[in-house]
């Protein structure tokens, strides 16, 4: 039992190593790996260059098939992650490529392939996926935008939310329901299609926190040729899990603040004219939450451990997002309770390790929903690792059109 | 056994929601939330119309005196609708902070001010960051001069007049400073909730006079901590309420999975938290209105353990809200947000959960229980 | 806003209070109020003299209407219930019957009522409810007990459990299924049965904790004259509601060691060489438990207000179990915590007030269960307070012999 | 990376999973529950002959060195199966303690018979209730002879020696007592977990002898404390997952209206709920079995986090257990006393799990951590 890479690791490592250390200073000079709200087309472009040299030099979706320019190992994505890592570089508006690139390999034309795959592989073209809607978010399934076929075309109606850089998208994977009479899963057909197409309209969605880092998309009479279908007709749903499968990547690393910077606020605070970090009771919920955050550091570790040996990672990692995104509510609620009244300043002084409590406060709702709210990934460990009963479906029999909906 | 609030004081509860519901719909409160406004003036001037300061003040000072649990009910209705407007800092802290101080002539002159909001009035306090405590009090009070600087003033921006804890000569001390007199720069802050103003308040020499028995400065405070609790936990108390009934209905009309969310036992069972920690509340608060009513020697247990209470139900029940809403429920256009912002703004105001803990426990050990 | 009780009340608690003067110091000097496994016949005799005592003075039963020797008055229920808690009496074997009787007086005969009723008021005969089984528990309409009619006899077969007082009982009511063709809950049928009908087996449960509170007891052609059904046949299920509304009493004090008893506990003991209670972490704590106490205590009394005011009490009386189990519990552990190493002893040198911990921690798993598990109680929150959905029911049209069954 | 088990640990993990299952089902525990016997002899004898006591015990003692790993695979085997055996008393406190002394005299004479099982050693320290501090401590060693009195001590009424915190002139001290030898009395005592003896052990003038460097007994007892919290942590691990296998396959075996209840959500997510905090404590652990096995300075505080990860795991899994078995899991008859009376006895035997996130955040601000 041991942190170590095997030699095989050690050696992409310092390959890595010496390729970052002679091509990303150029670009963290430039940029930041510090989200923005508002990047200049600059930037983008930058962003651009930056994936561009990396698909070039074979690091950019590593874990992708040598034969698309990968390197078949995912085990190496993470030594390269945890290296770029360590430079402030440009902002990643590629990450939907990854699992959308899998999608057309399984499911596009051989002529498709040669088309789409190395521009998105190289940053040339921005992916986004319209999948969530208004009325379908955890309940994927229960999409309601329509696909109309008109001769060798489908015409789409419909609304599509949560899409992550879809402001500045070239393409998008598309899930659509062809059929209201089919039951829900079996009325779905999956496409890909040009963003800059008429009838496309983006609007950004600003959050609680402040920003934005989603969109709306708005789809009316968008004209999609039946070429750009990925799957049979019906067969949306199975397309949706291929691309699904390849979005469960590895589990972030936990938000600041975390434990440790509880730790500091503590140590410069004071309750009752003594150091914050004296009182007990501060320190038994650092204890808490060290023991948590310690906890998932370890448990992604057990997870590369099983990459490292060539094997499928364990359920463990299921449980990084549930168990991070509620410390971060949490943490940023007790900073700012330690901060006293003080506390409710979006800034102290200037100060930024005080603000990052409130800023953890605003932004945490949106960690626990994100990406599979707490409940359904509670669902998830519950059904597919302890293997418990599903939750009784009324839905899966009926024709779409007849379940039951709600006003909203 | 009488522990309920009476038909009248239902009726009055039941008046002021109807009346909050047509006047301080989400609108109005997302318009301060978004605008240059430090609060709407157009329910502060009905609700001042409605004699509501005058709930709980002494005919004397043109009150109504009805009594402190009017006072509370109104408070409980004005937190459901998350209301922006500056009553908890002129009603909750300065009138009370004069009532306490016991001078004359400082109460008739500014106690009427209060109740027909021709003034806005504060208790300026906090130094900086950490748990109350007098060692933190920098603000020399000296010749009827003040000198130091507030934080996190509610109000601040735009009282005329704060009640000013300071060291001095003779000890902690109270002072009275108008505002309007020069001699102190306030700057509005941006807080975790834009919907009630607060300010940092640097005083430079302005004129001060002394308020209330030179040296118990502190003293007064921390009888003033304990009534002003118990107020606004009836705030936390009504907007814990209401975004439980926001969560729950959203919970009936959300479908996924072709079934309502709310019959899922996942939603379900969180509701039923909120209910029970809401309950809990509601219950402590009654006691906190008791013993504020009566002048009981149990009121700093029980505004405590009111204050812990309701900190708590409003703090889940707002963060457990959005989570209920999913997706829609972190936008900025929806309106969970405005519980989720005020409920930690009322959480911190009189100091944090843990602050008020130790509080309880300190009555606790005092021996004045229930 | 007061705690006190209006003239009416007052009146009525000065009688209790000076009857109580008078009669109660004869049984007190005898008698424990604490639960005893193994009372002797002296014991139950003396319990018998005390309920006869009382119910010819009016004060068994009181809630009951007052052609049954009640005072038709909850609230007065109350008050005596408060007044006569302040003497050490003998156990109380006869709450069974509080909610037997209503059911009598709702589908018996008048000569039946006649016949029952009165003794079971006095305490002459013992009552005990046999609904629970193995296979029933959160899910009472699920029973399987079987009665089948022959002439007009019924023969009863099956296994009831969690039977309070059965091994002393002289009468019982009884559900069983009558017909497993039907749908679950219209399959039911209602009886009243002598306990000492050859077939009725009775033996005692030994819990976690070392007590043995209840009772298993097995059903073997059990004869039941037809005489003895309560409504119709096939009408178990409104029979048993009529019961358990009756049963919905007034939810008890909160059971010790409390936030108070830690309290003390935590002036006894040193953490650091420092007394535990000057600890902040463990001043939080009981901050916490002791707001949830008093919070469940003025619960209490607002719905005593609701039934002095003459008005039914709301639902808040519902979440009294549900907190005071869990902090019981939490309490027990946190007690045992505090204590240290020490924690395990069963004893610390004949210390009770140590003891009490671990008492509370071997005991508390019964109380989140027993009467309505946390789950159902939150369940019934949910539905009946704040009017969400029910769960989805697959039990409810299907013939009960072909609902799904587990092994257990 | 290499930060799991490896194939060697897992068979041995998998054929001591089998072992136990074979020798140690439920009525093995009961029996010990409900009988006179301090422990299972039989048991007891067969893991002695399998080895175990010798897993991480250098070969110079009878041991075959497999190394501490390999020890934890075996402690979270145990904790599976609340086994009813002295094995932690001996190997993860006694033959630790030796270790730890460098008492070479000691090391040859005691290690081998806990090797062999001729022997159980165990380690006395508490006296009184509260968190263990040197203050607490009463027991005198002076003139090669000990007076005072412990109490808990695991598997004191059946130990052969102990090693015994004292007080002496040179300050704390390790001494090493033969319990046979007279001087002492042992009674034993009734605990939460009968199913684990335990003895209060008065020394009334005992022989013993000095064990490790005098005055260094309170630092000794620190190390001793770091290394026995991994094991004791792995048998906590062990215990809350089996805990929480058992309540999953009740979950689908018991139906309640119509559906096994492992379909509602309740009931699910507590699942869930148990796995994350069993994950949880498996990481830890296994950040802890590496400190322990490469002696890393971050041993304190990983050693610390394990067993108040584990420790907590462990309560909530055998605690929610009882709950999803309902009724019939409070009963006697019922297994699922087992997982709740042991999960208490090892969040104590070493120390709260508050008196261990003390120790955690110590170790955390002296600064070597992950």
């Amino acid at each position: 039992m041991d942190f170590n890479d095997n030699s095989e690791e050690a050696a992409f490592r310092a390959e890595v190593k010496s390729w970052l250390a002679k091509n990303a200073p150029k670009f963290a000079q430039k940029g930041s790996n510090v989200r923005r709200e508002d990047e200049s087309a600059e930037d983008i472009a930058e962003a651009k260059e930056w994936q561009a040299l990396k698909a070039d030099s074979g690091y950019a979706f590593i874990q992708w098939p040598k034969e698309y320019g990968g390197r078949g190992s995912p085990m190496q994505a993470v030594i390269y992650a945890q290296e770029e890592a360590k430079y402030p570089l440009p902002r990643n508006y590629f990450i939907i490529g990854a699992f959308a690139g899998p999608t057309l390999m399984a499911y596009a034309t051989e002529e498709q392939k040669a088309r789409y795959i190395r521009p998105m592989l190289r940053g040339e073209e921005v992916w986004c996926q319209l999948f969530s809607e208004p009325g379908a978010g955890s309940d994927l399934a229960g999409i309601r935008t329509r696909a109309e076929k008109e001769g060798d075309t489908w015409v789409v109606n419909g609304q599509k939310v949560w899409t992550t850089v879809a402001y500045m998208s070239d393409w998008a994977i598309l899930v659509t329901r062809h059929d209201t009479t089919l039951p829900k899963h079996m009325g779905l057909t999956y496409f890909f299609l040009d963003m800059k197409s008429p009838g496309v309209e983006v609007t950004r969605i600003r959050q609680i926190s402040g920003g934005s880092d989603f969109c709306e998309v708005f789809l009316s009479d968008v004209r999609i040729p039946d070429s750009q279908r990925l799957g049979e007709i019906g067969d949306g749903w199975s397309v949706c899990l291929t691309t699904l499968m390849n979005e469960r990547f590895m589990g972030g690393d936990a938000s600041r603040p975390d434990a440790k910077e509880l730790l500091g606020l503590a140590k410069r605070l004071k309750i009752d004219g003594k150091p914050a970090i004296e009182n007990p009771a501060v320190r038994e919920r650092i204890a808490e939450w060290y023991v948590q955050s310690v906890g998932a550091k370890f448990t992604k570790f057990r997870t590369l451990t099983a990459l490292s040996r060539g094997q499928t990672p364990g359920p463990e990692n299921s449980i990084l997002k549930l168990v991070n995104a509620s410390k971060l509510q949490d943490i940023g609620a007790y900073g700012m309770d330690l901060l006293g009244t003080a506390g409710i300043l979006a800034d102290v002084d200037g100060d930024e390790e005080t603000a990052q409590f409130l800023m953890a406060y605003l932004a945490a709702p949106g960690a626990r929903i994100a990406g599979g709210t707490d409940e359904i990934l509670r669902n998830i460990i519950a059904e597919r690792v302890l293997s418990l009963p599903s939750d009784i479906r009324v839905d899966k029999a009926l024709p779409f059109n007849k379940l039951a909906s709600g006003a909203k | 056994m009488n522990f309920d609030f009476s038909e009248e004081q239902k009726e009055l509860r039941d008046h002021a929601r109807r009346f909050l519901k047509d006047r301080c719909p989400w609108p109005v409160v997302r318009g301060v939330l978004e605008g240059p406004a430090p609060y709407d003036a157009d329910l502060r001037a009905s609700v001042a119309e409605m004699g509501w300061p005058a709930t709980a003040m002494p005919e004397a000072y043109g009150g109504i005196g009805l009594g402190y649990v009017e006072l509370c009910v109104i408070a409980e209705e004005l937190g459901r609708v998350v209301a922006p407007i500056p009553f908890s800092s002129s009603v909750y802290l300065a009138a009370e902070a004069l009532l306490l101080s016991g001078d004359e002539a400082n109460k008739s002159e500014y106690l009427p001010k209060i109740v027909s909001a021709d003034s806005i009035g504060t208790f300026a306090v906090t130094e900086g960051a950490g748990a109350l405590s007098m060692d933190s009090i920098q603000t020399q009070f000296a010749g009827n001069r003040l000198t130091g600087k507030k934080i996190a003033v509610p109000d601040g921006d735009v009282a005329s007049f704060a009640i000013v804890l300071a060291q001095s000569a003779r000890g902690p001390m109270w002072t009275l400073a108008d505002l309007t007199k020069g001699g102190s720069t306030r700057v509005a802050v941006k807080t975790v909730d834009p919907t009630r103003s607060h300010a940092t308040i640097t005083f430079d020499g302005a004129p001060a006079e002394p308020l209330g028995a030179p040296g118990k400065g502190w003293e007064l405070t921390q009888r003033l901590l304990d009534r002003a609790a118990v107020l606004f936990a009836f705030e936390q108390l009504g907007g814990a309420t209401a975004a439980m009934e926001m969560a729950r209905n959203y919970s009936i009309e959300r479908y996924a999975f072709g079934r309502a969310i709310g019959s899922f036992q996942a939603i379900k069972h969180r509701l039923a938290d909120m209910f029970v920690k809401n309950e809990l509340a509601r219950s402590n608060c009654y006691y906190a209105a008791w013993a504020l009513m009566t002048n009981s020697p149990e009121l700093p247990a029980a505004a405590a353990s009111a204050r812990v209470a309701a900190s708590e139900a409003y703090h889940f029940a707002s963060k457990e809200n959005i989570q209920i809403h999913g997706g829609i429920g972190f936008t900025w256009e929806a309106d969970c947000q405005f519980h989720y912002r005020r409920s930690r703004l009322l959480g911190l105001n009189l100091g944090s959960v843990q602050f008020w803990k130790e509080r309880l426990v300190s009555a606790l050990e005092a021996g004045a229980v229930a």
